[in-house]
Order: structure tokens, then C-alpha cells, then sequence
């Protein structure tokens, strides 16, 4: 059918840092705000990382490898727009101003890890897979109704094109014309399902065929081509031309979650070997690099303010209240119900004399 | 033409619906109708007859034909502030939504902490007896009694209906709101024009009596009365029957009162038995009136079938017979 | 976007009744075959709407106008292929071979009206939209692990395209490579939804795309253009080539069922014109006398045997033992349990008492 | 490492569930495994380890990512020949897969007389107490036990895992068959080599007792026991205790046989507590044992909230603590 055809992968920088698009204006300041938060959000990824294998957090998803499609889309939406992650897409999330330290409540399986900023729409992170694109759909319809310029974001993986939710979320944005960017990152594997299984297309992008939906594939590595091709999507979706479907081409280094053992079903040697060619932190330094701009001392001086940045989150989060079960009782209906309530009463009754 | 006194209405129970929304969109323009066929249509038991004239289609949406979708969107509505009344065209087609509303649209204030709320009605005609097609009388409120996070209420009458769904559509959180379709035109009653609501959680004690108590609600109420009305001819027993309206959560106070008082229950629903909502009453008489039990629990219900097509269906259904048979049996100890 | 584009409508035969396609060699006995069904299954929707006016049946659902579509493609399945139906699609059934006696029975909400004759492969027609499409791939795929060469064929709506379920029957037909042919009835309307409020896409063929499935958009009252595509889709299923999406353009005369009023949404004039214009029976008609191979006495020879037939079906379907409860209580698993034990033991003494 | 005799192995749950599909995949070829990441991945768990090395690619499938989609061919490939063994990869996203469930899988042979008729199973980890992330570790038995055409089937160990799976793949029905994560690893027992089945519909007494009886099943029967045993060192009154193992059908003759020996009875279960399955079996006692009955049933459950995430998950869960206070109170009366 060649559909696949229609979908060449967008590239503004390639691997080795040169410019591909003419019409690009490069910005210093902007590269080196791109390259911090990438940065950032890897080093946020390691510290993780490393906290679950020390036990003090549960079972973690790493993103490392998916920073530029993260940082570059997040970059893209602005104040009063609405975010849907999912449990990968903290690097979105904390560049579009969630707090570390709320990340680190997450992880260590705490509702109030869920709650953005004031003033900041993120949702909770979407767990069932695909059904955060109907909320993306329904709240950019909710602005659209109330005649404001807000648009919405969504998140969700080369995985979650196969649920019948993505189906239904693409054709209700694209009936009543919502202004949503589907932000999909193709990482190439669901757990350990690689996209030919998932699918007999090529591309995610054509997918956007079945809806008339503007669609577009991107090299999500190059955050320049992310950031660029998602901002006019949200211009568009802003201005009333309708949803656009993006698919971000990238890679996981690492393990699905901190559960998962990827060499059961790949050769991570491919990820050592994309570590030196496709990184989308090393592609920014070489641009930084080839335009003469680079400076070694900049790096360190950012990894010293993230690190001091994490630890202040980490400690906060540590030092954080301890859960308490009545968050769970308060927030199931606005008005308590009897059942719940007489369950509080026993359980704290039953708790009391435990400690007794 | 019977008089109705001024500020009344006679009204079917789809009609007494159809009012309740209209009242709300009026009040309140928060307030949206989505489904399928709910708008140029008026749906296809118009139900939503003329909201779309009134209210436009930015108001009133017809929406594609996915109800993972509808509930979807409608969180996504719900949570930017609009309080959107989602129509199932029948109750046997919101499995494909179960997803939804077991995982986003019944634990979004939870999960946030209440930052994220989600004002929502999910109405769908339910239940057998109209010779529909297969598929479209089930009866399984008894799924969804058991997803925390939702309210589920189901009227009897042309006036609960209406002020059920007020009080639902006011209600901040999810509500299931289950329509008895073989109660939508069998009966005019009196219904105030104005709004009114019946608080959600509250049973209502449709006939007073001291032997035995009948729990009951949505179609089989008007079943219940019959079968009670004819059998209290020839027996001297009294009989009284509660109609539950809520289902989550039940009107504790009341099973617990009315138990104390007669000792006695038949539970009456149509839905299958095991699993049914029967097992909740019978949980809480349970825990709250287990001494004052004389006898065991009879209960009326559906069978662990699925419902029939509908040569079968008046074999499925509770009958005068069955209920009868369970009033002897539960005085008999 | 332009996918549209790539789907013009496929006709073979045009409203006048003149052959578009060379190289459609005409068989007059093919053609009356054709046109014997068709009138066959007119009468019979005519015959079941009487009854329903007459209360011997129950809410019935119409497919005048679809005739083309049903016959056509029933035609280009045989022996040991699935069909998979819907409410609407007894025009198929009976062309595949269904009895007429259970159809009255399956409208007078009798079980025994969805078996289908022995060794005829049809399923109990679906009524959740869309569901029955995974059943397809489903069965189309087992017959590829028994490396038979047997197909399903399926039947679908257009508003059926918008559940989860034709998303993911595609894909895993299209993952699977099933062979499966997605027999797609775009009669224009959902009840009252019409199509435009359904899918903002100009077609339902270019659906395809998002799987790489094979696709098409025949003119669906054209029964020439319906066999001929339905017997290349099949043939290439037949020989391990896969999933084909064939979108028939059609419309459906009638209300959506007997419970409907078409007039609350659209104007039913629309439905006298294309009686006139392109109506499927009528362009056989014009066909056949364009080739001079028109009887006037061959149609009444035609609607004397199918009145007799039908008649005879219908009373056997009246005279039929009447619904036995054990139906219901047997056949719910292949071992009784005792729940459902004591529900049959409970129901049928109290049957009993009542009678006596 | 201890002795093991002859033809006896010492497996972990989810190895005993692994060994269940090899055996029935090694006696009958109609036999396949479906799901997310079952095939080169193994599993998310590890049942189905080894088994695409073994039986290769068309009979151990990684689907699309898609509850709906597997459950839906698998209907299309029960029907047409085949025993498809489907794992949802969590309890909690089985969701999607309601409606061919419910209106498909388990309708199929009713709705065609038995002319069509879908063998197969569904896996699915359930339960909290593995400090997964939200959503993973719901328990919601009680929506299944109530779809009419399904059984539900819980083991607690490893050597019923393998009996209940392997009657569950011969069985003609769809069974649907949940497996408590917290049990997958927490000990070895030892599992015939062999093929042997354990009848669907038969609970076990797990021990003997005559003042109280337990009823449980899954993650929960590990805890009652400790709670019991060390209950017991303080108490005089001797526990019962019954592993249900099979939800629908509820074995009612074990039910009654116990309730009429000890007269007291405790359900513990880790769904929230309305409309769980613990309304079921008081259902049952109301109906089989009502006058034997001394006390209330005592119910130890989860709460009507959202299963929470798991820094709540110990509170949310039956403890000892609770399973005590409840035998305490029982024995009371
Ligand atoms: C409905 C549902 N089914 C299954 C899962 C289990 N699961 C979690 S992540 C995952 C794979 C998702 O793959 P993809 O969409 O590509 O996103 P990625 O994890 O690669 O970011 C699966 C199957 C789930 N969370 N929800
Ligand atoms: C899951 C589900 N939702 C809703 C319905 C109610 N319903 C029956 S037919 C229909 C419209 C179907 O339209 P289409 O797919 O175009 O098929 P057509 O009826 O035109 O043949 C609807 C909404 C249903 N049967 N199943
Ligand atoms: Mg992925
Ligand atoms: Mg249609």
C-alpha cells in the first residue's frame, strides 16, 4: 500500500549534530535550556534508578534514551494546557513543572506523588494502557466548548496504538475537532513486544490516515525536530485546526521497569551502541559543539545545581509525612458513605489496640 | 383527563427523565447530554426528546459509536469542569466502557487526591420484559454495586425518577443511574414542574407492614405491589415493601429498622441470583438485624442464566407466582 | 490529507444497468441467481416487516436496500467458511444457506432461530457493535493453524467502525494475517447518527491503511462490483494473503428497526428516489434487458416459488414447539451446576403449582 | 534441600502454573497460550517460561496489546477448534475485555445451544501485598462470580494450582482462573510430576475445627492459617478453616456440612466488602444453614475504596490482627 511511504522521519539535527532544516534559527540560550533539561530529567531517571535498587523506592520505569521526546513535546505546551502522561513520562511531566520531590512520593507509591503544582493540569499517570487519550480528547473538548486557546497533550507508546482505546480517542478528537497533540513515543518495544508484532504498519503515523487526522513522524531523538513539529501542532490545535498525531521514533536504553529483564527478549547491546550514535543529549552537545558554542564548564556547572536540586527533592520526599489511611477513606466520594465510614471506625479501632 | 393540582404534571417515567434534564441544563450550563442517537433523535426511547432544540448540539452531543469513548471523554469533560449525563443506550452495551469507569471515572478524585473530580451520570435503561433483542435486558447492577468510587440508583416511578436524577446530576462524584425500560410509559403519575431532589442513599417505604419485609426497586416494585396487593386478599400476614432507590450504597437505617420490626424479608430483584444485590441486603440484615431474624432470607430473582431472548424472558423474570410462593415460605417458620 | 482519494467507488455495473468493466465476461444464469436471491430476500424482509406489524413477531430489523451487499458477498464464500452476521444481515444468512424457518424463529426470540444448517459454518448474530470482528479473526485464524484453506467473512456497520473492537479485530487479523475478509455495509447511517458525525474520514476503506490491510470501496447496490471484489478478497485470503477491508456503499431504505422512526432525523424521500435510482434489484433488472435477456414471466415464475417457500418456512416457524425453559437452564454450561440445579427444580414446581 | 519422593517435585506456585500448561499443551494440541509478553518475554511473572522454546510460536503467542482483542479471537479460536489459555497480564486490566466476556465468551454456547462452544481459560495475578503500582493489584472475583456461563477458580498453593488449572483447561466452559501474586514465590510444596486434576466447585478443608469456621480462598488462606495458629495458642475454641478454591460455583454441601458443626462463621477476603463475595456465602448459609447459625458472619475484607496504592496497601488488606478481632467477636454470641 505503501502508506509507510507518506511518513519520511522529520529530522532537524541529525546524529552527528549538523542542521538539516535551512528555516531552523538555532538559539543558543534555547539549546543549552533544552540540553539542561535533558540533563535533568536524566539524571532525575539514574537517581531513581538507583533508589529502587537500594529498596527505598518500589518497582520504577526508567525512560533514559526518550529525554529529547519527553523535554522537547513538554517544552511545547504551555500554562492552562492539560498533560496526560503515563507511568514513563515523568521527564514530560517534571519539565512541564511537576516537583522532583512529588516524582519521588510517586515511586514510593504515595497518592499526593500524583498532585501538580497549583495552576498546572497533569493528570495522575495513566496506568490501563491507552485510556489517557480519551481524557487528553475530553478535556481539550471541555476548552474548546468554554471557547478558550488551551490545548492538551497526551502521552502513550508504540503499545498502546493496538487498544481500542487509542481508536476511539483519535476518532472523538477528531469528530469534534479537540485540540489534542497524540503524543506518541514509538520506543519500539511494549515490554518486550517489538512494533512488527504489534502491528503490520510501518509507521504509527499512518494510523492517523484512518481519522484524517494531521499525522507526522519524527525523529524523537532530535529534540530540535520534537519541539519544533510539536509546537506547530499545538499552534494548530490552538487555533482551532483540530488534533495532530505525532509519532516520536526513539529508544528505551534500558529495562521496561525495574521488574522487567530485557535480555530475555533483546540484545542490549543495541542500546550500548545507541548510547554513542542517537543519544538525544549527545546530539545537542555536538550541535552546541559544531556551532562553537560548547562549554565543558556549563555541563558541570548544571550537574552540580540538578544534583543539588534532587537531593533537596529526595530529602523532602524522605522526610515527608507518613501515609495516612485516611487519605484513602476521605477521597472516594466528596460526602462519606456509611460503609466506608463504618470500615474507617473499625480499622482505626482495630489499629489503636494494635499498638496497645 | 384526571386534574392535576397546579405546578404538577402527569408524567410517564421517560418523560419525568427527560424533565429532570431539562431542569438541570436550564440551571445549571455546566450541565451536558452525550450518547448515542440522545440528540437529533431525542433517543431511542426519547428520552432526551427536545433537549437538543433547547440546549443546541454543543449541549447535546451525538456521539460516535464507542461507549469507551463516551465515558472517556466525558472524564476528561467531567474533570475541566462540565458535568456531563452519559446515555448507554441499554445497559448490556456498557461493558465496553468497564474500563473507564472502573479504572478512571470512579477513582480520579482518589487517585488525586480530590484535586481531579469527576461529576458524572451514566444513565442506561435496563432489565427484561419489552421483548427486546438479546443482550438488551440485562440487569446487572450488581457489577457496578461493587466498584468503589460509584453510586448506583434505580427509580421505580415517574416522581422518584425524576428526583433521583436531580439529586444525581447535583451529586459530585459518578453516579449510575438505571432506568426500569419497562417502566418508562406504563404509568402516569404526579410530578412537580419544578426541581425537586430525593436524596441518593435513602429507601422508600412504599407500603407499610408488621409481618414481612419485601425489599424491592425498579421494575419489580410495581410486581411486588401486585403480587402483595392480590395475596393479602386471602392471608391476615401484612406485608411491607421498601423500594430501595439507591443500591450503593444501601439504606442501612431502614433494612435494619424495618427487619427489627417484622423479622421477616423476601428480597425481589430480576438480575441473576448469585451475585446479585440480594447478597448485600442479606450481608447487611446481617450485620445489623441478625437477631431479629425469624427466618432465612427467600429471595426472587433471575436465574444464573443469562437473560433470554424473549420467548423465555417471563420465565426469567420474578413473577406474582414466585413472590407469593416466597411469602408462604418465609412464614411458614 | 487526500487517503480519500485513493478509494474511488468500484462499480461494474452503473444505475442504468450498463457494464463498466471490460473484462466481466456476463453469465445470464449467474445473473438470474443474483437477481433470484435478491428478490428472495426482498420478500423475505417484506414478509418479516408484515408480521412484526401483525405482532406474530418481535421488533424487527430491516435491510431493504442492502441487498446488493448481503447477497453479493454470501455468494462468494462456501462450504466451511464462517460467516459472521449482525441484526441486519439475514440477507447474507439465508444467501449462505440459514434456514428461513429459524429466521421467524430468531425474530420471534426463539435460541433455535441462530442455528445454522449442519455443516454451515454462522454465527449467532452479533449484537454488541463490532464485537463479532475479533470472533472473525479469531476463527480465520485458527483454520491458518489447521492450514486449511477455509476464510471468514464478516459483516459491519458504519458506525461499527467507531468501537475499540473493528480497531483491534483489524489489527490482529492484520498481525496474524488471518484470512479474513471485513465485509463493511456503509449504509450511511448509525440509526440516526449519519455518517459525517461518525468519522470525520470521507471513507471507511482508507481504515485500511492503519493496518496495511488491502482495501476497498465498491459500489455496495451494484451486485457485480459485490461478488466479483467479495471473490478476489476471499481468493486471496484463501491463499495466505491476508485480511481484505471491503467497504460497500449502500443505504437502507427502511427505519433502523420497527422500534425506529427514520422521519425524526432524516428526510425519507431520499429512500423513494433511490428506489428509482439505484436501487440493487433494479439495476439487475435494467442490466438483464440490456442484454435482452429479460422475462417479465421468469420474475413471477420467481416470486410464486419464494412466496410458496417463504410461506411453507413460516409455518413451520409457527407451528415449532413452543420455547422450553430447559433451553435456558441446559445450555449454559455442558455440566449443570447447582446453583442454576436448584433454579430449574425451584421454577418448574412453581410452574406446576400455577397450572394446577 | 530436602527429600522429595519419586514423581513429586518442589515447585512454587507460578512454577506449578507453568507446569499445568506444559502438561495439558504436551496431551492435547489444541491447547495454546495467549497474552502480552507470554512468548519470548515468558511472562511478566515467568508462567509461561519455556513454553514458546517448547511449543513454539503458533501455540504460544505474544498478542497485540489488546484485553479485548485476545479475549475476542479467542472466542473465534475456541469455537473453531482450539483451547485457548489467555493470560490478562494483571486482574486489574482485564477490564477492557468485559464485554466479550461477558456477552461473548461465556453467552456463546446459550445463545447457540450448544452448537458453538468456547473452551478456554483466563489467568489473571491478582491481589495487593506486592507493593505494585495502581491499578495492578485489584481483586474483583466478585464481578465475575456474577456473569452467568463462568466459573471462577482461585488456588492458594502450589499443588492445587496445578490440579484446578489443569481441570479448568479440560473443562468445556470458560473458567476463569486468578492467581494471587503474593503466593507466585512465598513457598514450595510438592506437586506431582504427573497429570491430576482437582474438581472445579470443590472446596478444601485446609483444617479441622468445631467452634468456628473460616471460609477464604487465595492469598488470604496463608494469612488466616498464621492468624489461627497463633490465635490458637491463646484460645481454647478450635478453627475450621475452608479454602473455597472454586468461586462459582460455591461448593455449597462444604458450606453447609461446616456451618452446622461450628454455628459461627468468618469470610475473609481482600475485595472491598460490598458486593465481594463474601455476600455470596452468607447467601448460601442464609439459604443452606440459616438455624445453625449463632452469630453474624464476621466479615474480614477490604475496604469500599479503590484498592490503594502501596504505601496503604497493609491496611488495606486483611491482617491478623483483623482475621483475630473477628474470631473474637463471632465468639462472642
Ligand atoms: C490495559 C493494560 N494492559 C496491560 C498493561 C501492562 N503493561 C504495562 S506497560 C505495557 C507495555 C506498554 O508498551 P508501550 O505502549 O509501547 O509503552 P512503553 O512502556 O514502551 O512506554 C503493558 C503491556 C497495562 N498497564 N494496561
Ligand atoms: C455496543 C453496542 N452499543 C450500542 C448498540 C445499540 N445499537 C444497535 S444498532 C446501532 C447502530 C449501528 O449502526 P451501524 O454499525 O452503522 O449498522 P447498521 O445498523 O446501520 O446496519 C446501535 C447504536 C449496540 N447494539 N451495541
Ligand atoms: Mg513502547
Ligand atoms: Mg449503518
Amino acid at each position: 500500500m505503501g502508506a509507510d511511504n507518506q511518513f519520511p522521519v522529520i529530522q532537524y539535527v541529525n546524529e552527528a549534530g549538523s542542521l538539516k532544516q535551512d528555516e531552523v534559527k538555532l538559539h543558543k540560550e534555547q539549546l543549552y535550556q533544552f540540553y539542561f533539561m535533558m540533563v535533568r530529567a536524566r539524571m532525575m531517571d539514574k537517581k531513581c534508578l538507583n533508589l529502587q535498587r537500594q529498596g527505598r523506592i518500589g518497582t520504577y520505569v526508567q525512560y533514559e534514551g526518550q529525554e529529547a521526546a519527553q523535554v522537547g513535546s513538554a517544552l511545547a505546551v504551555e500554562d492552562g494546557d492539560w498533560m496526560f502522561p503515563t507511568y514513563r513520562d515523568h521527564a514530560a511531566t517534571m519539565s512541564f513543572g511537576h516537583s522532583l520531590r512529588n516524582l519521588f512520593l510517586y515511586w514510593k507509591g504515595r497518592l499526593e506523588g500524583s498532585i501538580p503544582p497549583e495552576g498546572r493540569n497533569i493528570f495522575p499517570p495513566a496506568v490501563p494502557i491507552a485510556s489517557q487519550l480519551l481524557h487528553a480528547a475530553g478535556a481539550a473538548w471541555a476548552e474548546k466548548k468554554k471557547n478558550s486557546d488551551r490545548v492538551s497533550i497526551v502521552y502513550f507508546g508504540d503499545g498502546a496504538t493496538s487498544e481500542g482505546d487509542f481508536h476511539e480517542g483519535l476518532n472523538f478528537a477528531s469528530v469534534f475537532h479537540a485540540p489534542v497533540v497524540f503524543f506518541n513515543q514509538n520506543n519500539g518495544y511494549a515490554i518486550s513486544v517489538p512494533m512488527e508484532k504489534q502491528m503490520k504498519s510501518k509507521t504509527i503515523a499512518q494510523k492517523g490516515l484512518a481519522y484524517d487526522i494531521p499525522s507526522l513522524r519524527i525523529d524523537g531523538n532530535d529534540i530540535l525536530a520534537v519541539y519544533h513539529e510539536t509546537v506547530k501542532a499545538v499552534a494548530r490545535a490552538r487555533s482551532g485546526g483540530g488534533p495532530t498525531l505525532i509519532e516520536a521514533v526513539t529508544w528505551r536504553y534500558g529495562a521496561h521497569t525495574t521488574a522487567d529483564d530485557p535480555s530475555k527478549y533483546r540484545d542490549q547491546q543495541e542500546s550500548e551502541i545507541r548510547r554513542k550514535t542517537t543519544d538525544p543529549l549527545l546530539r545537542v552537545e555536538r550541535l552546541l559543539k559544531n556551532q562553537g558554542w560548547w562549554k565543558e564548564e556549563e555541563k558541570e556547572r548544571m550537574e552540580a545545581e540538578i544534583t543539588k536540586e534532587i537531593n533537596q527533592a529526595l530529602k523532602e520526599a524522605e522526610k515527608f509525612k507518613p501515609a495516612d489511611i485516611d487519605e484513602l477513606f476521605d477521597h472516594v466520594f466528596a460526602e462519606p458513605v456509611w460503609p466506608i465510614e463504618e470500615q474507617r471506625k473499625q480499622h482505626k479501632r482495630l489499629s489503636r489496640e494494635g499498638i496497645q | 383527563m384526571t386534574t392535576v393540582a397546579a405546578g404538577l404534571k402527569k408524567l410517564t417515567m421517560v418523560q419525568a427523565i427527560t424533565d429532570a434534564m431539562r431542569t438541570m441544563m436550564r440551571e445549571n450550563e455546566t450541565v451536558l447530554v452525550l450518547g448515542e442517537d440522545v440528540g437529533v433523535n431525542g433517543g431511542v426511547f426519547r428520552a432526551t426528546d427536545g433537549l437538543i432544540q433547547e440546549f443546541g448540539e454543543e449541549r447535546v452531543v451525538d456521539t460516535p459509536l464507542a461507549e469507551s469513548g463516551i465515558i472517556g471523554t466525558s472524564v476528561g469533560l467531567a474533570v475541566n469542569g462540565f458535568t456531563p449525563i452519559c446515555e448507554m443506550q441499554f445497559f448490556g452495551f456498557i461493558y465496553p466502557a468497564f474500563n473507564q469507569i472502573m479504572t478512571h471515572a470512579t477513582r480520579m478524585r482518589q487517585r488525586s487526591l480530590g484535586r481531579y473530580t469527576v461529576p458524572m451520570v451514566i444513565r442506561a435503561p435496563y432489565g427484561a420484559g419489552v421483548k427486546a433483542p438479546e443482550i438488551h435486558s440485562d440487569s446487572v447492577e450488581a457489577l457496578f454495586t461493587h466498584v468503589p468510587g460509584l453510586k448506583v440508583v434505580a427509580p421505580s416511578n415517574p416522581y422518584d425518577a425524576k428526583g433521583l436524577l436531580i439529586a444525581s446530576i447535583e451529586d459530585p462524584d459518578p453516579v449510575l443511574f438505571i432506568e426500569p425500560m419497562r417502566c418508562y410509559r406504563s404509568g402516569r403519575t404526579e410530578v412537580p414542574e419544578d426541581k425537586y431532589s430525593i436524596p441518593l442513599g435513602k429507601a422508600a417505604k412504599v407500603k407499610e407492614g408488621t409481618d414481612v419485609t419485601i425489599f424491592t426497586w425498579g421494575a419489580m416494585v410495581q410486581d411486588t405491589v401486585q403480587a402483595v396487593q392480590k395475596w393479602e386478599e386471602t392471608h391476615e400476614e401484612v406485608c411491607e415493601i421498601i423500594d430501595l432507590r439507591t443500591l450503593y450504597p444501601l439504606d442501612k437505617e431502614a433494612i435494619k429498622e424495618s427487619v427489627e420490626k417484622t423479622g421477616r424479608v423476601v428480597v425481589v430483584h430480576e438480575a441473576p441470583e448469585t451475585g446479585g444485590v440480594s447478597g448485600d441486603i442479606i450481608s447487611v440484615i446481617n450485620d445489623a438485624a441478625f437477631f431479629y431474624l425469624k427466618a432465612p432470607v427467600q429471595k426472587v430473582t433471575g436465574f444464573d442464566t443469562p437473560v433470554p431472548v424473549y420467548s423465555l424472558e417471563q420465565d426469567f423474570l420474578p413473577s406474582a407466582r414466585k413472590i407469593t410462593a416466597a411469602l408462604e415460605q418465609v412464614l411458614k417458620y
